[in-house]
């Protein structure tokens, strides 16, 4: 264990194509509580709900979604930053849902995440070097060459000048700081990286470059990206997969193409509709679709299909049975719904 | 996104990778911590920078004080009823004050600030040790309240739960208890218990050390309420997740990524607590419950003189003064500290 | 709110026994024998046994606590004394003094009301000063009135109470003549005619007041200045609505909120005596009672008054995030 | 003779019984009276205001002209022992009355020193505990199993209403001044209310409670049942007293000073603070102010339980090292307090100045310091005890510096005032060194001597007695010999002999007595300061010169 | 209901100006840093029952110029300078209690930020009817009844029971409404929206735009829209104004600038977008990062970033300010120095192919 390099070819090699992480059942529920001194559950935040997703070596899942639909939560659940109260993880083979943190060590090499707020995703206190050599430290990885080269090398990697090492964060704009967080993320050369929101907060023109940068460390490191926004065309932009989550559940799952030109689920429809293109003339082109009301609170879901109250085409059905996640038209195409749409919205 | 100004200083944009080109003018700007930039302000402020000095004097003054009153020529706790061809200082027929200097308060090239009515005792010297007793019950007792509040409310906030939860109640009980009070009426009892359970006699260290514990004692919920609070925030933050998805355990976490991010708080809260523990310690001395004679303290000075404030106000006026400006110095700097660390800045 | 307020309360009731069970055992545990003390300039070892006995000073600290507590606890209150002497103690209880063998509750009974005008008159003080004063640096934030302010507030916060009550007697009473010297008759508001009374508590109220006034003068200052700044407040702007609407209705609400909590707590706090205060002026209240309990090692009336001061503070505490919940609607109280 | 050189007779001249009658009196004091109760009224304050309203077998009248204190009947009309100095016998006056009109009875004063027995109201003179023959385990009428089945105290008989016995355990020459005590006094049992009589105490004397407000205000108003020809010592001038409760000296102080017309009637019990010293000596004051001193003298008792202070070369060393003259200064200078070289008032029968020492007010450093190096001192670190109280502690500081000078290291040991005599009492808990003070209970030299280095009577071992802070316990072989001798005169001799003998030994160093300085309001007349009550001006003397 | 003097005198009429005409704008805020030119000489028209469009990335000056059109700068430290007229006024130069009556009647803004833009202590309708009754002499009752019709007809079900609702009692998109409904309360000729949407889930965002849309028609008031994102002004707004460094670098129709966008900024604003229809390819990104107002680059602020400067031809870029110039016949304007045929054929070249 000398080198970064030497490293990654140490470890198993991923091969292209094969499943890299499994999620089956997975389900984090937020207990609520009441009581001052003893404490007792009064309910439960149902983030995540029983999904089930594969990601394989070196492709991007998009996670897609309406704010607390449960995206995060699930990103956080694959990188054990959280707890699941249900549901396994697999990963690479090895089910990693209830390791200790000593067992996890070794994993932690390989999965690792970005997150969506670049101020509070860095330690203000820290130097640049500080930061992104912290993965060297905790995991106690000596390089050769020494860390600070270590650093240095990634630093450049993600086009940020090396000698900026001994600044701290506040220096940097947000599209930096997200290229410093990248860089830590990449330090041990992981398998998988969450990226949780990684672009939401950027401005269009610094968002474009972190995008394209996080596409050519893919083909780079042969990483795998379980890719978490809630801007439909970023996702479209980068992913193979795509998932859409509604109040924990995946809804439909599909390839990249099959799901934005052939989408199967109400919901789908209803979020590509409402995404506002930059073309002033396609406005009058498009189908609109226009969703009452607000996501339901995820402590009480409703029952059945959780997308019922606001969806057009619901029936009774609808609220006394939870349509299955089932495949629909292409392989690998799947969705949940009981009266899935048979035309295509863009 | 907001862009703070010193964010907009820092014009350059991202470096030779595909693509992005280095922007001609990047400024080389020295790698400055908020720390740093917060030094850089303070440096800046007059007022602090006063401050500062007053303080550094008075730490010096208390650390130097027997030299310092080897110079004016009396110790703290010396009768000088008479002055050396025996003439008496005390108008022994009028309650024994000063009979001499600016309003009756005995001041002469020997004694600079004057003598103590009834015993004769130079003022200035004793105000010189009086700095000592406060200093050193200030800060013991802020240390002490400091580390405790620190620990407590980093452990309650970092592990929340049932921790949190007997912590949290445990602060509120200190929080409960009436403190001055209590801190009045356990001074003599934590000095007898201890001189029982240690067989220390009740010596002025003792009293000392007990005021440093006793004020500590009840003091550190207050902070460690803040610091809960704190941690609990910043354990949300994600640089924190950051650091447990490479696998850091508690103690990393909590030492490298939450404690530096506390410092500007407990800075503060030091800053603010020492004046704060001053006055206390004046107080109790004042109330009697203090050091123990006949160890000069500021406190003591001003129950003394307060008898006196008549016949010889400069008595009361030197301990009140020195009392005034140390804890106002303090403040000021607390104040100076607070703002330069403020990332709105901008005091004015 | 009707079971949140229940369920506070029944916490303060746990909170005051804790702090009781704290309180009592650090005190008795003292090797400062109360036997002592009581037995007063003549004491023969006979004497001090029959005390021990008469008190039960000798039994196990438990036992004692509990005879302690019954007081508290029994709406009858407890009896005191031996046989043939003894007194009914009515609810609440809390013992007698061992200096002058009076019940604890009747001397905190008689020097509660000295406290209470001392607290509150000051309190109107400060609140009202401190309050104007921090407002109006916000206000004028940068101009020389903003500069005053923050001037005076710091010189207040450093000006050790100690000092500040000796200077107003020695200049208004002694010098000046103003106010004339202190006379205890006047302490209470019931008995005296109400200029004496406000003559009688003008200087401490102003000393008091002093430290207050100049915290919140800052605190009113910082939160007015931030509750500027915060986005409703320019809607109600964009609105437009008159500047003096701007600050005083949606400006002031805003900012006064976490003051209202200070307020309460500190509020709290004092009801449980003024110590310094009470002492320069010699008011015969709580603190007064306090300091002469401590210096006098008269334990079961330092017991009274710390319980009494801790349920002040207890009870401000929950009166005040009542009235949060009150003010502000986003506080739901369950 | 008391006072200092600016004593004069009590503003105005005039003489007891005359001058003006009626007015209201304001008193200050600083804290509520202690008891009020007869039988646990034993504090200087409370004893000048107790006369007010109880009075007792017999009384001490002083005499602010003549400076003499003499022994005057007060209730009891005469009295008379047995040979044997142990069986007393007084008979009362005629048509004695309390303040409701019901006749005073011989029964209602043994009454009273029974309830002296109960553990709940000890808090009283201790004499009649300590001489009264009562049989084994006495605890007074309130104890159902102590009472004796209502016989009460069998060594206290009343043959009829107006004649009362005492039998005593040991012969005592001076019960006849012993009875001036409080205790006995009358209280009417139907009346008793037990420990909270304190609170409204039946008169038998001029004025009555009106209202008494706990650490606020007392006020007295006459007695109408009060007859002034069955009372020779007080004149009952004023018609009203308010005592006030809880204004600080110094302030007091001030008000007097400036004479206000609100303050013209005002006095305060406490004297000039040191710091209004200066105030007394202008032109409007001057005229205003008197001097007084009081029996009470202090000293530092050397206890000699600790090893240490078994060396008597040590103690003489400490005694001569004592500068008095700082420790005098320390205690407020020359008009506050009077260097003494005895414990036994100058004025008091038997007392005679110094011989055996003759040790200089400021000390004899060479001396002490000589006798220290024969001590054998290697700097063994001695505790000084003093109360917890501003010139008390003042004057400890003064002492230790003074013995630091000669090379002795003496530690401050402040002790809480109420806790102080206690602590110092208990042998385990008494500090090397103590500050003390004593106050003889009646004018004569036996109860000096006796307390302060005298045996405890009721241990059987040879024992200091509870006063007797440096626990000498050389002489205790005479005591009893003393204390049976019949002639007054001869035993005053043999008190003074005994206490030269033990003075020897050097137990304790005498250092000050303390001087009053009062300032009277400007209507305040006939005020003399009785040494008896702590050199607190005598309220049954006061009067005003014209209604206010 | 607004301002008598504006009504006896039409004033555009007298003054010959636009509804809305912001002339050489320029605020600047001093700070310990040092001057920050937030908005320097920005100008631009807009007429009765349209929509003006402003688009710029994060610290160009949208929300500055939006306060400044409010008065909201008045009695701050910012210094404001140039004109703005709105309907015959020039408010720049007029008195702060002068302008207090404009707000609300003739300008009325809506806030990015719902939840810290309303005030959390008071209830949703009182909130909505103190902005009426400020200016309007009318009883409560009747402010109410407004307030509760336009509780509704931005679409908040059941108003008369939400009315006294808190804000925190809302959702994010019923505040939203519920702060259109505010602004709304006193017929304003002029809103300006600043991000309305930014904060919001698409679908959300949908249902809102859609609304102003409605509300527009119905109301027929001058809408500025300011946000980031290229495709809500493609949908809402009929002019549009790019802004980089405090400055208009491109304003013109939205046709114009969306089919033939003249300026590099543009481009490269267009060519980073990700776009729902689009594939996979790489994203035209603009290097660097936006520009720091204290120190702005001197001539051209967006040439350290600009791919393009070999093309210009008078002078460098770095040498003065381009001038905003009219781009053929149409309002049309861009701010380069790169000549405008030159620019034309770089689009179709080089740009419009990647889009
Ligand atoms: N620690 C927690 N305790 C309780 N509830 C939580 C917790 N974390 C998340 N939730 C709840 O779980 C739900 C899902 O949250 P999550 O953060 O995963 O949503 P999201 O899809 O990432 O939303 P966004 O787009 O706003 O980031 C939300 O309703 C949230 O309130
Ligand atoms: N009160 C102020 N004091 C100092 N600088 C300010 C102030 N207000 C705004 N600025 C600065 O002015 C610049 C422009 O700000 P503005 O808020 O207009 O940007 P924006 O275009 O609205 O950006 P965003 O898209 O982030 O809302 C920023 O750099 C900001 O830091
Ligand atoms: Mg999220
Ligand atoms: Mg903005």
């Amino acid at each position: 264990m000398t080198t970064s390099t030497t490293e990654a070819t140490e470890r198993a090699k991923p091969v292209k194509g094969d499943v890299l992480l499994e999620v089956k059942g997975l389900q984090r529920h937020f207990p609520v509580t009441q009581g001052i001194i003893f404490q007792r559950q009064t309910g439960a935040v149902k983030a995540v709900d029983g999904i089930d997703f594969t990601v394989n070596v070196g492709e991007t899942l998009g996670l897609v979604g309406e704010s607390g639909c449960g995206k995060s939560t699930t990103g956080r659940l694959v990188t054990r930053l959280d707890e699941p109260t249900g549901g396994t993880i697999t990963f690479q083979g090895t089910d990693i849902t209830h390791l200790s943190r000593q067992k996890m060590r070794p994993f932690r090499r390989d999965v690792q995440i970005i997150f969506q707020d670049p101020f509070s995703s860095l330690n203000p206190r820290q130097t640049v070097g500080t930061i992104i050599a912290a993965p060297f430290d905790i995991q106690g990885i000596k390089t050769e060459g020494g860390t600070k080269k270590a650093v240095q090398e990634l630093m450049a990697r993600v086009g940020l000048n090396p000698e900026h090492y001994n600044r701290y964060p506040h220096e940097f704009s947000g599209g930096q700081r997200q290229r410093i967080g990248i860089a830590r993320a990449l330090a041990l050369r992981p398998k998988l990286i969450v990226c949780d929101e990684p672009v939401s907060a950027l401005d269009v023109s610094i968002q474009a470059q972190v995008v394209n940068l996080l596409d050519d460390l893919q083909d780079d490191f042969d990483l795998a990206y379980l890719f978490v926004a809630h801007d439909l065309s970023v996702i479209r932009h980068i992913s193979d997969r795509v998932a859409v989550m509604y109040l924990g559940k995946i809804v439909e799952i599909a390839e990249r193409d099959e799901l934005y030109n052939h989408a199967r689920h109400p919901y789908t429809h209803a979020l590509l509709s409402a995404v506002p293109e930059p073309d002033p003339d396609s406005v009058k082109r498009r189908e609109r679709i226009r969703l009452t009301g607000d996501v339901p609170s995820p402590l009480n879901p409703p029952s059945g299909c959780r997308f019922r109250t606001r969806c057009w085409k619901a029936e009774d059905i609808c609220a006394e049975q939870e349509p299955p996640l089932l495949q629909i038209g292409a392989p690998g195409h799947s969705a949940a719904c009981h009266f899935p749409e048979e035309r295509d919205v863009i | 996104m907001t862009l703070g100004a010193t964010e907009a200083q820092s014009p350059e944009g991202g470096l030779p990778s595909d693509h992005i080109a280095e922007t001609a003018e990047a400024k080389q700007i020295e790698g400055r911590s908020l720390g740093q930039i917060a030094w850089a302000r303070l440096k800046k402020d007059k007022l602090a920078i006063a401050s500062a000095c007053i303080i550094i004097l008075i730490i010096a003054v208390a650390i130097f004080a027997p030299l310092i009153v080897k110079i004016s020529g009396f110790g703290p706790n010396e009768f000088n009823q008479t002055d050396a061809s025996g003439k008496s200082l005390l108008d022994t027929a009028n309650g024994g004050f000063p009979n001499s200097g600016l309003w009756g308060s005995g001041m002469s090239k020997e004694h600079w600030l004057g003598i103590e009515p009834q015993t004769g005792r130079d003022i200035f010297a004793r105000l010189v040790y009086g700095t000592r007793t406060s200093l050193l019950v200030a800060l013991g007792g802020t240390v002490l309240a400091v580390l405790i509040g620190t620990v407590v409310g980093m452990v309650a906030g970092y592990f929340r739960g049932w921790v949190d939860t007997l912590l949290g109640r445990l602060m509120d009980i200190m929080l409960s208890f009436p403190s001055l009070l209590l801190i009045m009426a356990l001074t003599p009892v934590v000095a007898d218990r201890a001189k029982d359970m240690f067989g220390v006699e009740d010596t002025n260290a003792l009293r000392m050390g007990v005021l440093m514990f006793v004020l500590g004692f009840f003091g550190w919920a207050y902070l460690a309420r803040i610091v809960r609070g704190q941690t609990l925030s910043i354990r949300e933050r994600e640089f924190v997740d950051a650091a447990r998805s490479l696998g850091a355990g508690p103690a990393y976490v909590i030492f490298k990524q939450i404690l530096p991010n506390l410092l500007p708080t407990l800075l503060v809260y030091t800053t603010l607590l020492i004046p704060s523990y001053i006055t206390a310690e004046a107080g109790l001395s004042f109330l009697g419950v203090g050091v123990k004679e006949p160890t000069a303290s500021w406190g003591k000075m001003i129950s003394d003189a307060s008898n006196w404030y008549e016949v010889d106000p400069l008595y009361l006026f030197f301990p009140g003064l020195a009392l005034f400006f140390v804890v106002l110095a303090f403040n000021l700097l607390g104040d100076s500290v607070r703002d330069a660390l403020d990332p709105r800045a901008g005091r004015s | 709110m009707f079971r949140y307020t229940v369920r506070r309360l029944l916490q303060m009731v746990l909170i005051l026994w804790v702090i009781s069970v704290i309180t009592f055992f650090l005190f008795w545990a003292t090797p400062a024998n109360p036997a002592l003390l009581i037995c007063g300039k003549d004491c023969t070892v006979e004497r001090i046994a029959q005390v021990n006995k008469d008190y039960g000073f000798e039994d196990p600290l438990v036992v004692q606590y509990g005879r302690y507590m019954s007081g508290l606890v029994n709406p009858n209150g407890r009896t005191l004394g031996n046989e043939g002497t003894e007194i009914h103690c009515a609810w609440p209880c809390f013992d007698r003094s061992l200096q002058n063998s009076l019940p604890v509750w009747d001397s905190i009974k008689s020097s509660m009301a000295p406290t209470v005008w001392l607290a509150t008159g000051a309190a109107v003080l400060w609140l009202f000063f401190g309050v104007l004063l921090g407002l109006m640096a916000a206000l004028r934030k940068g101009k020389w009135l903003d500069k005053l302010s923050v001037g005076l507030a710091l010189f207040g916060v450093s000006f050790p109470t100690l000092v500040f009550g000796y200077l107003l007697i020695f200049v208004f009473i002694v010098k000046l003549q103003i106010v004339p010297f202190p006379d205890q008759a006047s302490s209470s508001l019931l008995q005296s005619n109400p200029w004496d009374f406000v003559q009688f508590y003008i200087l401490p109220w102003c000393t008091l007041a002093l430290v207050f006034a100049a915290l919140y003068t800052r605190l009113t200052r910082a939160n007015m200045i931030d509750t500027m700044n915060e986005d409703f407040i320019r809607t109600a702007r964009a609105k437009g609505l008159t500047e003096r609407k701007v600050v005083f209705k949606h400006g002031l609400r805003a900012a006064l909120t976490p003051i209202v909590t200070i307020f309460g707590l500190d509020l709290g706090g004092l009801l449980g005596g003024a110590v310094i205060t009470e002492q320069i002026f010699s008011i015969q209240g709580l603190g007064k009672l306090s300091i002469n309990a401590v210096l006098g090692n008269d334990l079961p009336v330092i017991m009274g008054v710390v319980l009494i001061a801790a349920f002040f503070i207890v009870f401000a505490n929950i009166v005040v995030d009542l009235l949060y919940a009150l003010i502000d609607p986003r506080v739901r109280l369950s | 003779a008391c006072g200092g050189g600016n004593d004069n007779t009590g503003g105005g001249g005039n003489t007891g019984g005359e001058g003006f009658k009626g007015g209201t009196m304001t008193v200050y004091l600083v804290d509520d009276v202690e008891h009020l109760d007869p039988v646990r009224n034993f504090v200087t304050n409370s004893n000048a205001i107790g006369k007010l309203l109880t009075r007792t077998l017999t009384e001490f009248k002083y005499d602010g002209k003549t400076k003499k204190t003499e022994l005057v009947p007060d209730l009891a009309e005469k009295w008379e022992s047995n040979d044997g100095l142990d069986e007393w016998k007084f008979t009362l006056k005629d048509g004695l009355k309390y303040e409701d009109g019901t006749p005073v009875k011989a029964a209602d004063i043994k009454y009273n020193v029974e309830r002296g027995f109960s553990p709940d109201l000890s808090e009283g003179s201790p004499y009649p505990k300590e001489m009264i023959a009562c049989q084994k385990g006495y605890v007074g009428p309130y104890s159902p199993a102590g009472n004796n089945g209502g016989k009460g105290c069998e060594a206290i008989t009343t043959p009829d209403d107006k004649t009362i016995v005492f039998k005593l355990q040991r012969p005592v020459a001076e019960f006849d001044m012993v009875a001036s005590m409080k205790n006995f006094s009358p209280v009417p049992q139907d009346k008793d209310t037990k420990t909270q009589y304190d609170a409204r105490p039946v008169s038998t004397g001029p004025y009555k409670i009106q209202t008494y407000t706990r650490k606020k205000e007392l006020v007295l108003v006459r007695n109408d049942q009060w007859d002034q020809k069955s009372d020779t010592l007080r004149n009952a001038r004023p018609d009203k007293f308010v005592f006030k409760f809880g204004d600080d000296e110094a302030v007091v102080d001030q008000r007097l000073i400036a004479n206000g017309t609100a303050d013209a009637s005002s006095f305060s019990f406490s004297g000039v603070q040191p710091q209004n010293l200066p105030k007394t000596n202008s032109a409007n004051v001057k005229d205003r102010v008197i001097e007084g001193a009081d029996q009470c003298r202090r000293y530092i008792a050397f206890n000699q339980q600790k090893p240490l202070l078994k060396n008597q070369k040590l103690r003489e060393a400490l005694y001569y090292g004592l500068d008095r003259v700082a420790y005098q200064t320390a205690r407020g200078g020359e008009r506050l307090a009077a260097i003494v070289d005895s414990v036994v008032p100058e004025d008091m029968k038997g007392y005679e100045a110094d011989t055996i020492f003759q040790a200089p007010p400021a000390g004899d450093k060479a001396k002490a310091k000589a006798l220290l190096t024969e001590a054998g001192y290697k700097g063994e670190k001695l505790t000084l005890g003093t109360a917890d109280s501003g010139l008390a502690v003042k004057a400890a500081e003064s002492a230790q510096q003074a013995w630091k000078a000669i090379g002795i290291n003496v530690d401050i040991r402040k002790i809480p005032g109420d806790n102080y005599y206690s602590t110092q009492q208990n042998d385990a808990s008494a500090s090397d060194l103590i500050t003390a003070g004593w106050c003889p209970d009646y004018p004569s030299i036996a109860s000096v001597v006796a307390p302060v280095l005298g045996p405890d009577t009721t241990s059987a071992t040879p024992k200091a007695a509870q006063n007797n802070y440096g626990r000498s316990l050389v002489g205790f072989d005479k005591f009893k010999a003393v204390q049976l001798v019949k002639d007054k005169d001869q035993a005053v001799k043999d008190w003074s002999a005994l206490y030269k003998e033990i003075m020897q030994t050097a137990p304790l160093v005498p250092t000050v007595k303390d001087l009053n300085v009062y300032v009277l309001g400007g209507n305040i007349d006939s005020a003399f300061p009785d040494p008896n009550t702590g050199g607190i001006p005598d309220l049954t003397q006061i009067g005003l010169k014209k209604a206010s | 209901m607004s301002n008598t003097a504006v009504e006896e005198v039409p004033p555009n009429k007298a003054t010959g100006r636009a509804f809305l005409e912001v002339d050489n704008l320029q605020v600047r805020f001093p700070t310990d840093d040092g001057l920050v030119r937030a908005v320097n000489g920005l100008s631009f028209k807009l007429e009765r029952g349209k929509t003006l469009g402003i688009v710029g990335e994060s610290g160009s000056g949208k929300s500055v110029t939006s306060l400044a059109i409010m008065g909201l700068h008045k009695g701050s430290r910012a210094q404001v300078e140039g004109e703005i007229w709105l309907d015959g006024n020039e408010l720049v130069s007029m008195r702060a209690e002068e302008m207090r009556r404009l707000r609300g009647t003739e300008v009325s803004m809506i806030f990015q930020d719902p939840l810290s833009a309303m005030h959390p202590f008071y209830r949703i309708g009182d909130q909505l009817v103190e902005a009426y009754l400020v200016h309007n002499d009318v009883s409560k009752a009747v402010a109410r009844k407004r307030a509760i019709d336009l509780l509704e007809r931005v679409g908040i079900p059941s108003p008369d029971k939400r009315y006294s609702d808190y804000p925190h009692q809302f959702s994010g998109g019923m505040r939203q409404r519920a702060m259109i409904a505010m602004s709304l309360m006193c017929d304003p000729k002029l809103l300006i929206a600043d991000e309305p949407t930014t904060a919001l889930d698409v679908t959300v965002q949908a249902q809102i735009l859609d609304l102003m849309n409605d509300l527009q028609k119905e109301f027929n008031s001058a809408i500025i829209i300011i946000t980031h994102d290229l495709g809500v002004v493609a949908q809402m707004a009929e002019d549009l104004v790019v802004m980089y460094g405090g400055r208009v670098v491109e304003a013109g129709a939205v046709r114009d600038i969306f089919y033939r966008p003249e300026h590099p900024y543009t481009w490269g604003l267009l060519g980073s977008i990700p776009r729902i229809t689009g594939g996979g390819g790489r994203l035209k990104s603009i290097k660097g990062a936006p520009p720091s107002l204290i120190n702005l680059p001197t001539g051209c602020p967006f040439h350290p970033r600009c791919d393009f400067r070999e093309y210009a031809t008078d002078g460098s870029c770095t040498g003065d300010v381009p001038e905003l110039l009219q781009i053929g016949a149409t309002a049309h304007a861009a701010r380069c120095h790169i000549p405008s045929e030159k620019r034309k054929q770089l689009f179709i070249e080089q740009i419009k192919p990647n889009l």
